[in-house]
This record gives C-alpha cells, structure tokens and sequence, in this order.
C-alpha cells in the first residue's frame, strides 16, 4: 500500500517526520476526472461549472474544435 | 616566546606587547584555553548525542583564540569564520547562544551588536570584506576601535580575502587579519593554496605583518596587541598568521584519517597550547595542581551551562521560518505565511495536531 | 518642478538623501572626480568629500562585500556597479550575505544598501554592456528590486530605495539617462509606494505589462494599437519583487488578456513569475494566456543586432495581436 | 546490471568516462585523497594520478576559470563544486564566461564543462548547503542544466553530460546519494535523450511534474492520490534547460491539469517559466492554473525548520488537490 | 635598458635576454610600434567616423605590447583583454578580424585557434583564469608552450587575478602575468588599487616578478623572454609589471580631461617609447630618414587595409543572432528562431522589406 496523506514526510534524511496530518478533503468526494484534451478557454470552463453543464457533452464549433461560450449557452 | 617545552625564550618584537602578563595573568589564560577545550569537546559530544547537527572542532587552536581574542578592546569588532568558538567565548557570548546555529536551532546565534561580533561565516572569506567595509567606516567615524577578521589557511585562496586586503590597504583602514593556519582546509594540505607563507602574500599588499607561533598564548596576543596598535595609528591593516594545527576532524562530518597522517599529528600533539603554559608556570613556580582544580571547575561549570541551554532551548516555531526575510512587510511573504499557516491549521482542525 | 533628465534626477536624489543622512554614502568604480561613467554623480565628490562619494578599487565583490561592512557599522551605502554585466563578479556578496544578513541574524542586522545598476540594452555597447539580470536577483529571498521608467520615478523612487533598511536593487534603465521630463523634488511619497505598480494608461482590451526601459515601447505601442482599435492598459511595474499583484490581477480581471514584455531572456524571466502568478490569479477570468515579448535566449547580441532582440514596438504589437487571437499562435504550442 | 547506490552510480560513471577519454580530468575541493565529502570521486585520485583529479585551492572563481582554461586546451573538465551554496562565488565565470565562451568565438570555442553540484536540501545541514540555484542558471542562455532522479539517470546523464561539448550544469540531489537502484552500466543511451523528460507514471487526471530530489516524492504523492481516486501522470523533468516541452505539453493537453514541485522558492523558480510555457501550449486545454507546490520566498531555513520549507507528500497532495478543484483557491487569487 | 633620451645603460639583468636584438631587429621593433601606433589612431578615426561603436586606445603602451608580442613563440597562447590590439598584430590577426568586434559586427574577431590568442575579453580579469587553467594543461601534457596573459594595473584588484596567481602558483603552470601598469584605471590613479609597487603584490603569491620600463621594448622584450624561459624549466609561474602610461582616453566614449592633469600627460609623452628608440638608432648611425619612410609605408598599407576591412565588412544577419549560442541545437532556441524568422518574414510579405 502507498503511503496515505500525511503519512510523512518524503525524505528519509529527515530526523523525524511531521506529526501525520489528515485529509483535508473528504476522501469520499467525488473526484472530477481530467478534461483537458477538450478545448476550451477558462472562462468558458468555468460557464459550464457554474451551469452544471458537462463539457464533455458539448462538441466545439470553434477553431480545431474549441468549445465556445455559444456551444455552452446553446447547451444550457 | 614560550617553546612547546615550557621555557621561554627573548623575542624583543613580540615581549613588549605582553609585558603586563605576570603568572596571574598567564594562570587566567591557561584557564581560559581550558575552557574552551572543554567547551570544544562538549561540542564534539553534543553532536555525538544528536544534540547538535553539525560542531566544527577547534582542539589545538586554543592559544590563537585566546591569546587574540584577549587582545582585543569590547569595542573592537570581530568577523569570525565558523571555528571561532573560542573568540566567541571571549566575547562573553552565552551557552545558548554559542550552540543555537549548530542545532540547527536558528540561522545563528547571538546579537552581534550585544557581543560585537558579527555571527558565524560559511561562506568562506566573505567575512573579510565586511571587517574590511567596517573598518572603513571605523576610519571615517574618527573611531579609535578596530575590526578584526578571523579565517583559515584555505581562506587565503578565495578572491574575497584577497579584495579585502585591497580595500583594507587602499582605504589604510584599521583592520586585523588574522589567518588561523591550521595546516588543513579540510583534506587539503596547506601547500595546495600556497608555495610560500601566507604572511609574504599579504605583505605584498602592503600589510603590515606578523607570523608567529600559534600555539603560543604568549605570542598570539603580542602579535595582535601589536597589529592592534599598529592599525590604530592609522597606518593600514595588519595580518598575523597564526601557525597552528588543527588536532580534530574538520567537522564532526569529517574523517580526517583517510587524508593525514598520524605522525603529523603526534608531532603537533608534543606543541599543545595548554601543556606549553603550564610547564611555563611551572617553572615559574606556580601551583599548577591548584590552576588545574581552578580551571577543571570553570570548564566544569561552562558545560553545564552548555547541557542546560541544550536541554532548555526552545525549537523554531513556523513563525520563525517568514521572520526576518525583510525588515519590513513584503506582500508575497505575507501570503506565503497566511498560506502556509492556513495549511497547517488545516490539519489540527481535523484533531491530530500541528504538523 | 523641475524639467529634468533622468540621469539629473538621479543625481538630484542623490544629493537630496546625502544632504539629508549623513550616512548616505556613495561607492563605486569612477564616482568621484569623473562622476561615473554615466554622470549620475557627477559633482558629488567635490561636495561631500571623498569618505562620502568613494571611488573604490576595481573589484565588484569588494566593493559589494565592503558596502555590507559599512553598513553593519551604521552608514548607509549607495553602490554603484559600473555596467550590469560587472555585477556577476558580486553575486556571492549580494545573494549569501547582503540577502541573507537580515535571516541570518534574526533580524538584528540591518543592511540598507542600495546597489544601482545601469542596466538592458539599446546603447550600441559591446558584451558584457547591455544585460537584464534582474531575474537573478528577484529569485533571491531577501532582496527588494526595482526599475524607475521616467525622471520623476528615478528620483522617487532612488530616495525611497535608500531609505528602506532592506537591501534594494536599482535597476536604471541605461538608454532613458537622456530623456527629460518634469520632477517635483518637494513630493513626499508614501515610503511603501516604491513597491507599487502603476497603471500609466488605461485600456479596457489587453494589459499590457512592462519596466524600465520597455514602459516607453509600451505606450508607443498601446497608442498605436488605439488606432486599429484595440485598447490597452498599459502598467509600469516599477517593483520587480515584490510585485505589486493587487494592481496587476485588477487590471487582468477586467481586460482578460496580458502582454508582458521585457529585454531579459526569456526562458526563466520574469515575464515567467508574472504570466505564471496571473494565470494562477485570475485563470477563470483569462480569454488567452499570457503572453510573453521578451529577448530571445541568447547572449546579448553585437550591437548592429540589438533592435532584433530588443523587444520594440512591432514586436509588442505582435504580442497583442497573438493576445487578441488575432494572429495564430507561436509555433511549440503544439510541441 | 548491478544495484548501485545513486553515488555510486556516480562515482562509476566518472571512473568509466575517464576510461574511455584521457581528456576527462576532474577538479574540485577534497575530490582527491578524501573522494570529495560525499565520496562521489572515492579512489579515483588513487587510479587515475593527481593530473586527472585535482584538488584545487580554495577558490570557486578559480575552478571554473581554469576549468575553462583547461577546456580550451582541449581538456574535457569535470568540476566538483562542493556545496550548492558555494557556488555563487564562480558565477561571473559560469554566466560571463563558460556560459558566452561559444557565441563570442562564433563557434570556435567549444567548453565542455561539466559543473556537478550537490544540491538541495534535506540533510539537516546549516545554511548555504541546501541551495537550489537551479532558477539563476536556466536563464542564462548557453548553459544547459539537467538534474537526475535515481541511479540509472545519474549514471547515464553524467556520461552524456561530460560528452556533450556544451557546458552543462549538473545538479546531484544530495538527499538522494544513498538510495540504491539498478544500474545498466552498458546502456548506450542516444545522446540527445539527456534532454527527455520522462513519464515515470501513467495517470489521466493531472499531471504532476518534479526533478531531482523530488521525483520520488512525487511518485509517492501520485501513489496517495490513487488511493482517493486520482490518477496522476508523473513526468520526470530530467532537463531542467532546455526543457522536453513536447513530453510535457502532450501530457498537460490530456489531463489538462498540472502540478509542478520543486525545493527552489517560488518567485521567479523554474515552477514559472513551466507554468507560463505550458499556459501559453496548453491554454485551451487547462481546467485550473497550474498550480506549484515550492519552496518558501524566503533564505533556507535552519534545519530543525526545513520539514516545513520543503514539498512533501502532503504539501504536493495540497496542491493537487487545488488543481483538482476540491478545495480552494489559495489566498491572493483575489489579490 | 634604453633611457627616454634614447641612451643605452647596462643592465645586466636584461641585457643577455636581448643580445640577438641588433640594428636591423631594432629597426623592425621600431617599424611594429609605428605600424601599431597607426593601427590605434585608424580606431580612434574610424570610430569617430562612426565605422565603429568603440575604441580602446593603445596610445603610449606601443613598447609594452610589442616588445611582448615579439618575445612569444607561435605555440605559446595569448588570453589578452580588450587593449592588446599590438599583441594581435604581431599574431598577424588580420583587419577584418581586428575590427570585426569593435565595429559591433560580432561578439569577437577572430579564431582563437587560428592565432593562438583568445578572443578580447571585457570582463576585468577574468582572462587570467583562462590563462592559469590553460597552462596547467600544458603542463599536464608536457607541451613546452607557455601561456600569456594581459591585464592592466586596475585588474589587480580583482579577485580573479589574485586567484589566477594562486592556482598557477600552486600547479607551477608555465604562465607569465603580464600587466601593463598604464597608471590609470579609466578615472582611477594606480595608487587607488594599491599603496605598493603591483609586481611585489605578485611576489608574495610566490611568482617570479619583474617591473620594467614599460616604454623601453628592449626591456619588455628582454623581462618577457626572461619570464617565458622561467616558467618554460617548470619552476613555476612569472609576473611583470611593465609600467608604462595610458596617453589617450580609456575609450573613445571617455573624456580623461575630467580627472588627469596635463602636466602628467607632458611628462609621459617625454619618455615616448618610439622616440626612444629612434634616438638610440640615431646614436647607433642607422638611416632615421629611410627608417621613417619604411615604418610610415607599412604603417600606410596597414591603414589601408583596415579602411578597406571596414567598407567590405558584411553586417550581421539574424542568422548570426541564434547561431552559436549552443554547439548543437537547442528545442527551445530553434523554437524562437523559426518564430522570428516567421515574423519577420511577415514584414516581408507586406512588402516592407526585412526588419
Ligand atoms: C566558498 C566556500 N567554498 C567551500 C566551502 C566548504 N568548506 C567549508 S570549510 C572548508 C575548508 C576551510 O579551510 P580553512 O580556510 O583552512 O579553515 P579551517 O576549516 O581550517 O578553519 C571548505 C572547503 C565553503 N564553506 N565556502
Ligand atoms: C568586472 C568589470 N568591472 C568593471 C569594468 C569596467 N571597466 C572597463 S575598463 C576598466 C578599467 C580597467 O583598468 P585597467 O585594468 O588598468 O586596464 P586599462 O583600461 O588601463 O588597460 C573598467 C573599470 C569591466 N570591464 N569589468
Ligand atoms: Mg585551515
Ligand atoms: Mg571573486
Ligand atoms: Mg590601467
């Protein structure tokens, strides 16, 4: 098993290692997977977040397939 | 002025300078050699014990400590390198303040401006070119104090020493070298920096010289009462090379067996600092089973000062780790530290304490 | 007011704060009777003598080394390095020790050395004679490092370095020493201004970042962009570390778009801090990344090949366009 | 195939690269009689006579510049500097000097300089020996800088580091000597794969980027993370200049997430100029800024304090978690 | 060895080193300084023309860099600084290469192989590491070359320089520090960087010194074929100070009347060294008439040739700005070549020719 958050630190040179800390997040959240080969500028992104929309349901209309922010609207 | 075997021998030059020192005088500074040979081999132990991360020993070099560290007036300042301890012990700095750097405690110890003397130096010769800056000043300001730099045999190669020499003659500014040759920069023998004596480089820069034994009390403060009064004149700096001989490792991270030999260190060991005094004050009569006792007991008490300010000494909190980057707020700092301090609060919300 | 050029506004200030602490000094190769290789002292050592204006031997490290010795003992050294390539020699002092001094000794040291330093390019000078080092030092906890872009700033600015009990790095833009302009000596800043950015225009399209030398370009190039329509906020950073991002982030948040340009390499410059602290700023609110105008990684070029490597008008514009999407992107941001 | 600790690697490395070329001569402080005081030249003085390992006098400046020297006789020089700290008093000979040698012969100078420096932190050592200089060399242009990771690459990079006619900085992560690893002795590496980055883990959702001493902190961070469901690409940087930005940029389009770790402060660190390059390839691609995960603005710290300066697994989990969005931004994203 | 007045007096010291130098061979040491003398007043001209960015003139230091340059053998190796323009002459650089730099056409002028002498270097004393560190391996390969280094009396300062004389000291290089003490420093006296003479600076790092009459080329020439022989038996490094002075400005970009006094200047130009010689020649019986018209002829071809380099020098193109940088291409800089090109290429297109 690999080591858990706050199991220590990394290096074994150190003399003693931290007092383990904890998760600061709930290891039970959901974790959003990587989105990054579509394309999309931040703005956008972050439309979409605030919409609840999934980008990976849209397909862009923009230049090699950007996602513009009339993609999200329409989709919204 | 006193040969290894106690007796002492005429050297105009330097007995005039130590005319004042009678066998109380004398006793005081065999004491005060102990002293720091015990202060010196606490250091060692410490380290053993893992009390200390790192003690640069300086066993055999008591006599070049004390005998210029004595010399020195409270308002002369001093630029030491790391091996000072002895000088620093001079200055009346304390226990605590003595071991906090090499704990690994803090970036130094005292306050240079409660002792003067500036902290430690790693960086070797830096510290030459702040005595050599300093002493300027002390020239500007009409000062009658001087500055004095300590550094090693090894030091004498790095530009910085050499610069320092420059400014230091250029500005005839009242500044003491003293060069601490120890024979050893680490592995490397002295005749690596060298071909000739270190004190012929630096009379090539116009200083005013002094090459004396430096295992002998006697003729280290000479040397450097007379450097001292010599700088005060203002007629230009002066450099003392104090020939010495490092009897311990480099640091206690060195293994000095596998670069010299044995026999050299014999050889030095039948020179020793303290064993030359008292065969001197023995001579001269003095009770040397009561300096013994007298000296064991201020050794003895200046180790427990040393155990006691180990034991009692605080470590760093996280405030220590953004204090004094600057001497005034610095806006990515302080969110670094707000940053960092919410982190770590992060974890003792969640009950297991700081990290 | 006075009209004045900025390397007399230099020297104004200087004069100003030695009138004002005699423990102000001067150190430097050729500050005395020739009063620098740029004038910026000029008359100084007649007036104050030669323990306040210092010509110094020919050793950078020496005289950085020996400026942090003045200060222990109480003065407060201006430092003068003749050319910014001659600052290397000095490194060690200024990053072990004149960095450093004030951690090291748990605050109880101060060393309020100024270290100015004509620096970038453009004067047709040979190696060694035109470098932006001014990422080295703002990578070095402990520093402070600023450029003034105008006389009133260069005279500003030059005060309120010298009277920080910080080390600072005075950064002057050697090819604006010429250029005139009016300073109010009697102006009282605020002593934390010094690290303020400013917005010296104001544009509601792109923000446009520059220093030094650069501020001028920049607004040359924000007025000619106004004529393709495209409006530029234009910031004088001034403080290099620390920077001021409160301003900076302000202004990006509302155009979405930022040019940063700069003569230093750039690789690691600080156009790299700026496009990489922005982005972590104000990500949500950016239409392209930062984009960087910058030197090329090379050496400084012989001179009859300095306007190629010195970010200029066209290449600014260059910039923006990328910025506006207007042009495509730089090659290797598909590798 | 033997298993080697990372110094050893070293330490055979050398010895095989003196083998092969006479030229190969190594010059530092205690490199001799003691084997440098991390061992790494152990016996190679004993071997290959004092002509080919030299102890030099104490002198920063002077190793480098007779290290040049020795390259333009034809020597290929291999230079200990003994602690990263002690570097900076030869840094007018690395920028001035080794790093321009080829631009301004125009070609006819080549020095293959080869500048070990143990670097990094974490060994409970007192100040200047936990420096990561790593910042000041990558932007100057005509050096390049590569960092290994574990003993094969400390074996392999050195080899093609010494072969390389450019000068190359060559920085040992000194808290990793003593690890052990299998290392391929008869690997005949392409020469140009010093320059790889390397993906040492696969993962969709972020990327996390380190280099020298914190590869094998970021390979455990990746490991904790998967326990909660995040699967992490680790890239071994390698080459910290020039920079495999296609290894990199075809990672970051995937995960459109990235974390960059190093020991170097922030301001002005290599985690910028990675972060700004990989904003102005990737821009469309990214779901969060790239977040760094660094060390402090602030000196190295005393060593009862450098557990808090230095990433570790938690602090990069912190910062993968930020770039993952599941919590929040850090102060001064408003600012 | 030769008085300002032209009168020859014994020195037995120098005299066997010069014992070949008879009229003839004088006659062309005469004709090399008036060639190089030339050679300077062409900079200083094409400079003010606007041929070139800047100049360094050699005015009065004709003695010291010829009666150097002609001592040296083909293989032994020049690490010059920026004023040696004399000593690349007697390499036979030709006026391209001479002016290539200071035209600001490229970052040097020629192949330092080709002549061997290193390219000018700007940075005070850098050189003389490069010079310390070549010669060691000269050593290391029992070549019996020596290596040369040029610098002035301000570079003595530096670190470096002091450095160079500790590792040439310590390995025995074969290299000869040569610094023409031209008294001034831009605007700096000698006495600014030293309150000694600088060839006893020298001593004391343990180099064989000698301080000769910089203007006398019978004396430069017989310290530095001296010097080149002691350091060619292995015995370890030399140093001479030829002192000498500065008679122009430090570069065209400098106005000495703002720091030296006329009178100095009068009482240098009293001790010219082509006078000298011409004085002594005149002494000896030789043809002045006919000497004066040979040197002026070479001095007029060499001139020639530096105006025709200047009119046929090509400038740079962008080529030559990412060229070289590293030995074998580099991702990043082929990356912003191809862009710039691509740019500028942009500017082609619209018709407005290249940037
Ligand atoms: C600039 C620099 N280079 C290298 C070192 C590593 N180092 C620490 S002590 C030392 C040897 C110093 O020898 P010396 O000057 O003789 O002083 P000693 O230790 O003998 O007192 C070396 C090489 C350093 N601290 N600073
Ligand atoms: C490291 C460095 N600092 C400063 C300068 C600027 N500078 C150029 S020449 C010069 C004076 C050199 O004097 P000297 O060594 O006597 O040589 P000279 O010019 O008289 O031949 C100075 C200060 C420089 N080139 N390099
Ligand atoms: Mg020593
Ligand atoms: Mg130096
Ligand atoms: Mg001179």
């Amino acid at each position: 098993a690999s080591a858990g958050r706050g199991a220590g630190g990394s290096s074994e040179a150190k003399p003693a290692s931290p007092n383990p800390g904890l998760r600061m997040v709930d290891a039970g959240d959901e974790v959003p997977r990587g989105i990054g080969h579509l394309r999309a500028t931040p703005p956008v992104r972050k439309y979409a977040r605030d919409h609840n929309i999934d980008l990976g349901s849209l397909k862009g209309t923009g230049t090699n397939g950007l996602i513009t922010r009339e993609d999200v609207v329409r989709a919204s | 002025v006193i040969s290894p075997d106690g007796t002492r021998h005429p050297c105009p030059e330097l007995d005039e300078w130590v005319g004042d020192i009678d066998v109380p005088a004398l006793e005081k500074l065999y004491i005060d050699m102990a002293c720091i040979r015990r202060l010196d081999a606490e250091g060692t132990a410490l380290q053993r014990q893992g009390e200390l991360g790192l003690w640069a020993p300086l066993l055999g070099q008591e006599a070049a400590q004390i005998g210029s560290g004595r010399a020195l007036e409270n308002d002369d300042f001093i630029f030491p390198s790391y091996r000072e301890h002895g000088v620093a012990y001079c200055r009346g700095v304390n226990p605590h303040d003595l071991l906090r750097m090499w704990r690994g405690a803090a970036p130094s110890g005292w306050n240079p401006y409660e002792v003067n003397m500036a902290n430690q130096q790693i960086v070797i010769g830096a510290q030459t070119l702040h005595a050599a800056g300093y002493a300027m000043g002390l020239k500007f300001d009409g000062s009658a104090a001087a500055a004095i730099t300590y550094f090693g045999d090894g030091a004498t190669s790095q530009g910085d020493v050499s610069e320092a020499m420059v400014f230091a003659a250029s500005y005839q500014a009242p500044l003491v070298f003293f060069c601490q040759n120890n024979h050893w920069a680490i592995s490397e023998p002295v005749a690596r920096q060298t071909t000739g004596h270190i004190a012929d480089r630096a009379a090539g820069f116009g200083l005013a010289t002094w090459r004396v034994d430096g295992n002998d009390v006697l003729a280290v403060m000479a040397a450097t009462r007379a450097a001292l009064a010599h700088v005060r004149t203002g007629s230009g700096p002066a450099f003392i090379e104090a020939v010495t001989y490092r009897m311990g490792a480099h640091t206690t991270a060195d293994d000095p067996t596998r670069y010299r030999d044995a026999l050299e260190l014999e050889e030095w060991a039948a020179k020793d600092p303290l064993d030359r005094v008292a065969a001197h004050l023995d001579s001269l009569g003095a009770d040397l089973g009561e300096l013994k006792k007298r000296s064991e007991s201020a050794a003895d008490e200046l180790a427990a000062g040393l155990r006691e300010a180990i034991t009692t000494m605080p470590d760093p909190t996280v405030d220590d780790l953004f204090a004094h980057v600057y001497s005034h707020p610095h806006q990515g700092l302080e969110e670094q530290r707000e940053n960092y301090s919410n982190y770590l609060a992060g974890f003792a919300v969640q009950g297991q304490g700081t990290k | 007011m006075k009209t004045l050029t900025f390397s007399q506004a230099l020297n104004t200030s200087l004069r100003s704060a030695m009138e004002h602490d005699s423990k102000v000094v001067l150190m430097g190769e050729d500050i005395g009777k020739l009063g620098g290789v740029f004038r910026i002292t000029d008359g100084l050592q007649k007036d104050f003598g030669q323990h306040r204006v210092i010509d110094t031997p020919l050793a950078e490290s020496g005289i950085v080394g020996t400026a942090i010795g003045l200060a222990f003992r109480g003065y407060r050294p201006v430092v003068e390095i003749q050319f910014d390539g001659f600052v290397y020699p000095a490194f060690d002092q200024i990053v072990s020790q004149l960095a450093k001094m004030h951690f090291r000794s748990r605050g109880n040291v101060k060393l309020p050395v100024t270290i100015r330093i004509p620096f970038g390019g453009g004067i047709g000078s040979p190696e060694h004679h035109s470098e932006s080092p001014e990422a080295y030092f703002a990578h070095t906890a402990g520093l402070r490092v600023v450029s003034p872009s105008n006389p009133q700033d260069a005279y500003t600015m030059l005060q309120q370095a010298i009277a920080d009990d910080d080390p600072v790095i005075f950064l002057e833009p050697k090819r604006r020493y010429h250029v005139r302009g009016e300073v109010d000596t009697d102006l009282v800043p605020d002593p934390g201004s010094l690290y303020n950015a400013q917005v010296v225009r104001e544009g509601a399209d792109l923000t446009l970042i520059a220093y030094g030398p650069l501020v001028k370009t920049a607004m040359d190039a924000a007025a000619a962009a106004q004529d393709e329509g495209i409006d530029i906020e234009v910031i004088d950073l001034r403080s290099i570390e620390p920077v001021d991002f409160v301003t900076l982030s302000a202004s990006v948040r509302k155009t979405g778009r930022v040019v940063i340009a700069h003569e230093a390499s750039k690789f690691g410059g600080i156009g790299a801090e700026l496009a990489a602290s922005l982005t972590e700023r104000c990500f949500d609110h950016l239409d392209h990344a930062p984009v960087r105008v910058t030197g090329f990684d090379i050496p400084y070029p012989p001179s009859k090949l300095e306007h190629h490597h010195l970010p200029d008008l066209d290449r600014i514009l260059d910039g923006v366009d990328r910025a506006m999407r207007r042009t495509g992107d730089l090659l290797g941001e598909e590798g």
